[in-house]
């Protein structure tokens, strides 16, 4: 058993104020809110209390982010002046997949690293598509402690980057005659890396290195984006390099742990010349999550590479095709393939794109993966809002385009992860299973749309005629 | 013959309003200034729309909820033409967008408001039979009726009534009017009038209540015969003197809305009374373990059910399970170890905060589970002799009649019954003082805002209305009794299993594009 | 109520015009609710304020609060920090409002930024009426409700002038006769009676014939 | 009717005659001989001049003082006194010195409301009320008290009048308004121009009925119309005033010449219906800025020689 | 025009009238730099607002609203169009030209009337921008 990995959260709150939910429309002229049973002074969430405030800067005028959305405002008022709408700016949060629900749940995990709890059951549609069309078991009667309370074995998180070795070898006098390789053991099955698709700046990679080191994980990192004043992090750093600049950068390798090469053919070949650079060094290969992953998969996993690394676009969806599979059957492929060459064990896998909460990790990890990386999730943590401005060259409505508190944006990531974590132990709890690594494609312990509806109601209502989720 | 007089003499509906001074209605009435308060529009409406009072000569401002909207176009009292002064404005609320969500979506729990309030079906145009989540029980319809089998006798000949104890071990056979009880809510999660109403409404329909597993509050005793005490986890409150008050003695091992998870109640709830009842310091956050940390085999399980039967003689055994995917053995299991009822809860359902993660990924929705057990206890030659209890997402009466035709004995219900306290579903059961509108609080200011008898009422008016819709399916099919109903799925049809052609003679799913 | 109206921009500007740090000042009580004197008010004003002499190539500076109530110390004193880095203070609440602060701060300017009117209701939506002069010898009794001395133009207290006619006053066809008012009121409580009696003068003493009043409440006192 | 004063009005009233009474407002100047002037056309064809106080609320010379000039030539005025710009002081100080300037008719009005007229901005006083001035001026003539009840040495002898309008609303509360007034110690009313007979009619009977003529002397307000104008003016703009559309039909069916005289016809006609109503004791001929034509009216309605 | 800069417009919009990709393809004028501010209904436009609008440098404040008669509240657009000719009158008093504050109603989603209407508003504020205006000396000693 390792040390107990305990994530250290501390409220971080919000700099800018974060797009509200709902706005109360209301007709001022019918009142000057003047009166004793004023709604707006008896808001249960004193939510009304800074409501001129949120028009004291013409920046951009803020609707009431607190709204708890319990209508006694609308149904109590004596002039019954108020209605309500959801906030404008709120509706075009983010895309279809990054929605505005999982940047409020972000955001506010960001700032306490608290996991989102609320009332009165699921609100959300009976099944969506991707990882939403797939839900995990619960065991009635065992589940191991979150904690290790009592001495009991806790719950394990941990995943290897390690090289695996598939036996040892002994000398005749029984001493070990296959060297030992080196043990890289992550507590998170969770690895960092920002999308070049928004921001990349110091100010941003800065914190993130920070609380990677603090969570013991690694961050991806492009040379280019590399100042100095990551070096006291570069531990905790995965340089993407390729075959034509690795050479570049061998003091780079040389600090680090991991080191990822693009894939491109015959990418085997440096390997060593890497390796020599630092013998301890583990191998990571990137490919383009694509039709030709699997096979590239299986192809590489031959070739003395510790682990791969695939990447799907920022919505988990598979790249350059037309119809574009998800990341929950891309995962489901690849490991497959693996296990179907019987080389599964042989390497570790890791997947990129698309993981937007921890259910997300939890799923992916059912599916095969050994573990995934966040992105644009840990943007979100700093109070990004996916609106695309810097795309278009525009400023960042929350300022992340300049120097940003160091302590603050660490803090807030943390929480995040902080909060994913307990996320990822609840689900792991509840279906009685102990370490992460016994998660790993273990589909037996989930349940998926098209087999419950054949399952339980083909019996009933026969062959189900229309396709996909319906 | 007893029983059936008994169940006659249905609990007299009585209108009671909502607790707000302004109602919200699928439709919104503006007045403009040009209204010279000649009164003529509240002479005209007989929907009660337009009040005006003696001497006061402005009329009140519209009781929206009431309104039936623009077909009332067709009317000689039509308001908005009839006005003198063209003062009135008809439009679809605009906050209706923000209510509600894709399983409860916002007529539904308009629809629910007015059925508490006046125990009727509601006269406006609302849509309370089918959510907007897109599968389940919402693609789920009763096949078109043979009109010649056409029953037609009268909602009070009709027997909808469950029978708890089919063992025959000796132990009463309790029989519920009602094809339904309500489910757990612990003392602490809620204010303890509404509780109390709940008890209260539990008598007069002659079905359940369930204490959750917050303990048995002294209020409970007068109802003690209607209340079930249920014995969970964190085993908060459980002595046996409340083990031998009730009738049914529930095994809570896990919930729908967060399986696998055990209860918890944060600090802000635990209040002195709340602490004391629990028999722990107040203001901490309690969370209780998960599983049953005595329990982890059928034997294990056997032994408490035993010794709850040794502690009350007369007492029936439940056992509450969420849905793994080996929900069917846990059922027969249950039933090994000595259970009359086994309830089974579904991922969807809960009414007390779970965290979202939990409450949308662990464990399979409840119209998956029902089946299978049904099947499964088929199999097993047993089904005869449990009552099979389903529950989690069963929101309206037809989702109960669905639940049955599944193969359900009966279900539980929760949720529908903080609908029927004006509960507007906002999830924010226990951030800060609890809940805003004074159902579940303990916060002594806002848990005034329910009294017993408005919450009993309301409870009763609800279920009167959904006895109507019951009936009506009853007679659709040609049945007395509700009992003919279970694991009807023949009367069935999933709309993903049509043809176009078939599908078109069922109502369509509802599709709202909904921000929650 | 007591209802005010706000000053036209000019005469504000004017006021102002000395002081280059100003505190608009806001009154959560009557002014507010009529639209006059709230933070919504003093919002614009201060809004207004800075365009104003922006546009006149002046530096002002403006600070915005508003207190519950202007007329009790209680609540001033929430002002004093903001008065203390202000030169001037612009105070959007009644007359008394004005005094009170002026009493409390001695050495600020004290501009009035509304013209406190009289005390009112709110009619309907938008039209604010006068009902009370607060004449100290209230005799609504009589009137079934309605106040010749305020609402009737000559102050009649025995019966309607010639001048009104369809139920309006001859001053404004906008108002209505306070006298049609009472007589209507009294005939449904038929209590015509009341006015056959005659009504002797009016004891001015208790309005401001006699000098700013005073009410002392000994019982208040210990 | 106590019999105080020493009002010559107040005789041929009694006596039972029908009396005579004509306006005079004094001009806005200091100027005594336009008072003179139009005392020496309305001499010997009225029974008392009644001389207005600062009428439609434009400032005039004062109406005691122009009184005190008619009192000179031995003409009887009737002095109008509103207590629009009075306090209760200045009203009785007033009232007594009037008396003392041999001024013995006093009309006691509440007065125009001074929005209507060359001060809109002045503050009026409403001290009291007209219905208050009537009990004053009775008080002080019958008990020898001031207000206050601080007994006078010697007291104003005046015959009180006070205005009445049949014509404004609300209708049924006029009469309880009269009597009112009747009460306060009025003992002649003078009513507004009467051109709506019938309404006037509907209030006389329901005066008589109620037994206020018996009380009360009631003097019928006559004006003669110069123009079609004029009566489109009167009915639309002053407030109080009832000219049926007849009538205006009726001075604009003439030529523009013509109409004066037409003016003059109804006038007469008007007093023909007045003289045989039943408790009309009198006429009250205001021609407004035309007093030569009082003599003319008077003459044609066969009501010479005056006093 | 000012030298070198855009003229700055902030147009606030009802979203029911405007939709936000109408808006950013709106933002990116040539010689008018756009701000949008989305609505849920016109009436959200405080005086306040619109004031504020003006002192972070407008030159011009549009709002755009739905045709009479359409508002999903039912009067939120008659409640804009009255505080938007309250604020114009607030303008003419302080000195600013009150043209340069404007409210058109809009059919709903149609989007191609918006630049128009903006070049309309330009055109009636003729071409000082706000900036300018403090530029020049204090009112009696020009």
């Amino acid at each position: 058993m390792p040390k107990k990995y305990h994530i250290p959260t501390k409220t971080a709150p919000p700099r800018f104020h974060p797009v509200g939910k709902y706005t109360t429309v209301e007709f001022r002229e019918n009142c000057a809110g003047s009166c004793r049973m004023c709604v707006k002074k008896n808001c249960v969430y004193n939510i009304f209390t800074e409501n001129m405030l949120h028009a004291s800067t013409m920046a951009e005028p803020e609707y009431l982010y607190t709204c708890m959305s319990c209508f006694r405002c609308i149904q109590e008022c004596t002039r019954g002046i108020f209605s309500r709408a959801i906030n404008p700016d709120y509706r075009t949060l983010g895309d279809d997949y990054w929605c505005s629900d999982i940047l409020h749940r972000l955001w506010y995990q960001a700032h306490t690293g608290k996991v989102p709890v609320s009332g009165a059951g699921y609100r959300g549609p009976f099944v969506a598509p991707g990882f939403d069309s797939m839900w995990t078991d619960m065991s009635e009667i065992v589940r191991p402690t979150r904690d290790g309370i009592h001495g009991r074995e806790y719950i394990n998180t941990c995943f290897e980057l390690s090289r695996r070795v598939t036996r040892l070898e002994f000398n005749p006098d029984m001493s070990l005659a296959s060297a030992v390789p080196p043990i890289l053991e992550l507590p998170l099955p969770l690895l960092f890396r920002l999308s070049p698709d928004l921001m990349i700046n110091e100010h941003l990679l800065v914190p993130m290195a920070r609380a990677a080191q603090v969570l013991g994980t690694l961050m991806f990192v492009r040379p280019q984006d590399v100042t100095p004043a990551l070096s006291p992090y570069a531990h905790s750093l995965i340089p993407c390099l390729t075959e034509a600049d690795f050479k570049e950068h061998g003091a780079m390798i040389g600090n680090s742990r991991v080191v990822e090469l693009a894939d491109a053919p015959g990418i085997e070949k440096v390997f060593n010349a890497i390796r020599n650079i630092q013998p301890e060094i583990l191998l990571m290969v990137g490919i383009p999550l694509d039709s030709r992953a699997a096979s590239r998969a299986a192809d590489l996993s031959l070739t003395g590479v510790d682990s791969l690394h695939f990447y799907a676009d920022e919505h988990g969806n598979e790249l350059n095709a037309a119809s574009p599979r998800f990341l929950k059957e891309m995962v489901r492929e690849v490991h497959l393939k693996l296990v179907e060459n019987s080389i599964r064990q042989k390497i570790n896998l890791v997947f990129s794109g698309g993981i937007a909460m921890a259910e997300h990790m939890a799923k992916a990890i059912i599916c095969g993966a050994d573990a995934v990386t966040a992105d644009h999730a840990l943007l979100i943590a700093l109070e990004c809002r996916l609106c695309g401005r810097c795309r278009d060259g525009l400023s960042c409505p929350v300022k992340l385009d300049e120097p940003l508190d160091m302590q603050w944006g660490s803090a807030r990531i943390v929480n995040l992860i902080g909060a994913w974590q307990n996320q990822l132990l609840e689900l792991m709890g509840a279906m009685g299973i102990r370490e992460a690594r016994r998660l790993r494609g273990e589909v037996g312990r989930s349940m998926w749309f098209e087999d419950l509806e054949r399952e339980h109601f083909g019996p009933l209502f026969g062959e189900r005629k229309v396709s996909g989720l319906g | 013959m007893n029983q059936i007089s008994k169940q006659q003499q249905l609990p007299e509906i009585k209108e009671v309003p909502s607790r707000f001074r302004n109602t919200i209605g699928k439709f919104t009435i503006k007045r403009s200034a040009a209204c010279i308060s000649c009164g003529l529009c509240a002479e005209l409406c007989p929907y009660g729309v337009h009040l005006r009072y003696e001497n006061y000569s402005k009329p009140m401002r519209p009781v929206e909820h009431k309104c039936i909207g623009f077909e009332c176009r067709q009317n000689e009292y039509y308001c908005i033409d009839r006005c003198p002064q063209k003062a009135l404005t008809l439009r679809l609320n605009p906050v209706l967008e923000t209510l509600g969500d894709f399983r409860w979506p916002a007529e539904m729990l308009l629809a629910h408001w007015e059925m508490a309030e006046t125990g009727h079906l509601p006269v406006v145009d609302l849509e309370y039979n089918l959510g907007n989540s897109g599968g389940g029980f919402d693609k789920i319809r009763f096949k078109l009726p043979d009109s010649e089998k056409y029953l037609d006798v009268s909602d009070e000949a009709m027997d909808l009534s469950l029978d708890l104890n089919k063992r025959r071990d000796g132990r009463p056979e309790r029989r519920l009017s009602l094809p339904c009880y309500s489910g757990g809510m612990s003392y602490g999660s809620m204010a303890l009038t509404a509780l109390t109403g709940r008890a209260r409404a539990a008598q007069k329909l002659n079905t359940l209540t369930c204490t959750g597993e917050g303990g048995y509050p002294e209020e409970f005793i007068p109802y003690a015969d209607y209340v079930i005490t249920q014995v969970a986890t964190g085993l908060f409150g459980v002595r046996e003197q409340t083990i031998q008050y009730a009738p049914v003695i529930e095994f809570k091992y896990a919930q729908g809305a967060k399986p696998g998870l055990g209860g918890h109640l944060l600090g802000d709830k635990v209040t002195p009374e709340v602490a004391a009842m629990r028999e722990t310091v107040v203001g901490s956050s309690l969370f209780s373990p998960f599983p049953f940390h005595s329990v982890y085999s059928v034997e294990d399980h056997k032994k408490h059910v035993d010794w709850v039967k040794a502690v009350n003689p007369r007492g029936l055994v439940s056992v509450k399970v969420s849905t793994p995917t080996d929900v069917d053995m846990v059922a027969v299991g249950s039933y090994y170890a000595g259970a009359h009822i086994i309830h089974i809860d579904g991922s969807y359902g809960g009414t007390g905060a779970a965290p979202d993660i939990a409450k949308k990924n662990i464990a399979m929705p409840i119209e998956y589970a029902i089946p299978k057990v049904h099947q499964f206890l088929k199999e097993e030659g047993i089904r005869e002799e449990v009552c099979f209890i389903a529950s989690g997402g069963i929101r309206n009466a037809m989702d109960v009649a669905k639940a049955i035709a599944l193969g359900a004995d009966g279900v539980v219900i929760g949720t529908a019954e903080l609908v029927a306290l004006e509960c507007v579903r906002c999830g924010n059961c226990e951030s800060g003082r609890g809940c805003a509108r004074g159902i579940a609080t303990t916060d002594h200011e806002l848990g005034r805002m329910i009294s017993e008898s408005y919450a009993e009422q309301r409870i009763v008016n609800m279920y009167m209305a959904w006895r109507k819709q019951w009936c009506e399916i009853l007679r659709q099919f040609g049945m007395q009794s509700i009992r003919e109903l279970v694991g009807r799925s023949d009367l069935l049809v999933h709309l993903d299993y049509l043809d176009e052609t078939q599908r078109a003679q069922y109502q369509p799913v509802p599709r709202h594009r909904m921000i929650i | 109520m007591i209802v005010a109206e706000q000053k036209p921009m000019a005469e504000i500007k004017e006021l102002v015009a000395p002081y280059k740090k100003v505190l608009i000042l806001g009154c959560g009580t009557c002014v507010k609710t009529c639209f006059a004197g709230g933070e919504d008010e003093v919002a614009v004003m201060a809004s207004a304020l800075r365009l104003a002499f922006k546009v006149d190539g002046k530096e002002i500076h403006v600070e915005e609060q508003t207190v519950e109530r202007q007329c009790e110390d209680e609540f001033i004193q929430e002002s004093a920090p903001a008065i203390a880095r202000n030169e001037a203070v612009l105070s959007l609440a009644c007359g008394a409002g004005v005094q009170a602060m002026a009493r409390r701060f001695k050495s600020t300017p004290l501009l009035p930024g509304v013209n406190t009117t009289f005390i009112g209701v709110l009619e309907k939506p938008g039209l604010f009426t006068e009902e009370c002069s607060g004449c100290g010898d209230c005799k609504l009794a009589v009137f079934g409700g309605i106040c010749p001395f305020t609402r009737c133009a000559k102050k009649l207290l025995n019966g309607p002038c010639g001048g009104s006619q369809n139920g309006k006053c001859e001053v404004s066809a906008e108002t209505d006769c306070a006298w049609h008012l009472i007589i209507e009121r009294l005939t449904a409580l038929g209590q015509m009676d009341n006015l056959r009696t005659y009504i002797p003068p009016k004891n001015w003493r208790a309005s401001l014939a006699a000098g700013p009043r005073r009410l002392f409440r000994e019982d208040h006192v210990i | 009717m106590t019999m105080e004063s020493t009002s010559r009005l107040q005789k041929i009233l009694s006596s039972g005659e029908f009396a005579v009474t004509a306006e005079c407002g004094p001009p806005r100047g200091v100027d005594p001989e336009i008072i003179r002037k139009k005392g020496e056309l309305l001499k010997g064809c009225v029974d008392a001049v009644n001389v207005t106080d600062n009428q439609t609320a434009i400032v005039r010379m004062s109406s005691i003082a122009a009184c005190a000039h008619l009192v000179d030539m031995g003409l009887e005025p009737v002095m109008q006194m509103v207590t629009r710009d009075r306090n209760r002081i200045a009203l009785q100080s007033d009232i007594m010195g009037a008396y003392s300037l041999g001024i013995k008719n006093i009309l006691c009005l509440t007065g125009d409301h001074q929005t209507f007229g060359s001060q809109p901005d002045a503050l009026n006083v409403f001290d009291i009320d007209s219905m208050n001035l009537v009990r004053t001026v009775k008080t002080m003539r019958e008990e020898g008290r001031d207000m206050s009840g601080f007994e006078l040495k010697g007291s104003p002898k005046m015959f009180i009048g006070a205005a009445a309008n049949p014509f404004a609303d609300p209708f049924e509360y006029r009469i309880i308004r009269l009597a009112k007034k009747i009460d306060a110690g009025a003992d002649f009313i003078q009513t507004q121009c009467v051109y709506n007979l019938d309404r006037f009619k509907q209030w006389m009977k329901m005066a008589v009925d109620e037994g206020l003529t018996e009380k009360v002397h009631i003097l019928a307000g006559v004006t003669p119309m110069k123009s079609a104008g004029m009566a489109r003016y009167m009915a639309k703009r002053v407030a109080g005033m009832d000219v049926p559309e007849n009538l205006i039909q009726r001075m604009g069916g003439v030529a523009k010449e013509k109409a004066p005289e037409e003016g003059l016809k109804i006038c007469l006609e008007t007093i023909a219906e007045l003289r045989e109503m039943e408790g009309v004791h009198g006429i009250h001929l205001m021609a407004i800025e035309w007093e030569e034509v009082v003599g003319e009216i008077v003459a044609g309605a066969g009501l010479m020689p005056r006093p | 025009m000012r030298n070198g800069s855009k003229v700055k417009v902030t147009v606030f919009h009802c979203i029911n009238v405007f939709s936000e990709g109408d808006s950013r393809l709106a933002a990116k004028g040539e010689n008018v730099e756009l701000k949008f501010v989305r609505l849920p209904c016109s009436s959200l436009v405080k005086d306040v607002f619109l004031l504020r609008a003006f002192e972070a440098g407008a030159d011009a404040v549009v709002v755009l609203v739905c045709p009479e008669g359409a508002c999903r509240y039912v009067e939120g657009n008659l409640r804009a169009k009255k505080r938007v000719q309250w604020v114009r009158s607030l303008l003419d008093e302080i000195g600013m030209d009150g043209n340069r504050l404007a409210l058109f109603n809009l059919p709903p989603g149609d989007s191609s009337d918006a630049k128009p209407i903006i070049q309309k508003v330009l055109a009636q504020i003729g071409t000082t921008p706000q900036a300018e205006l403090s530029d020049r000396p204090p009112a009696g000693q020009a």
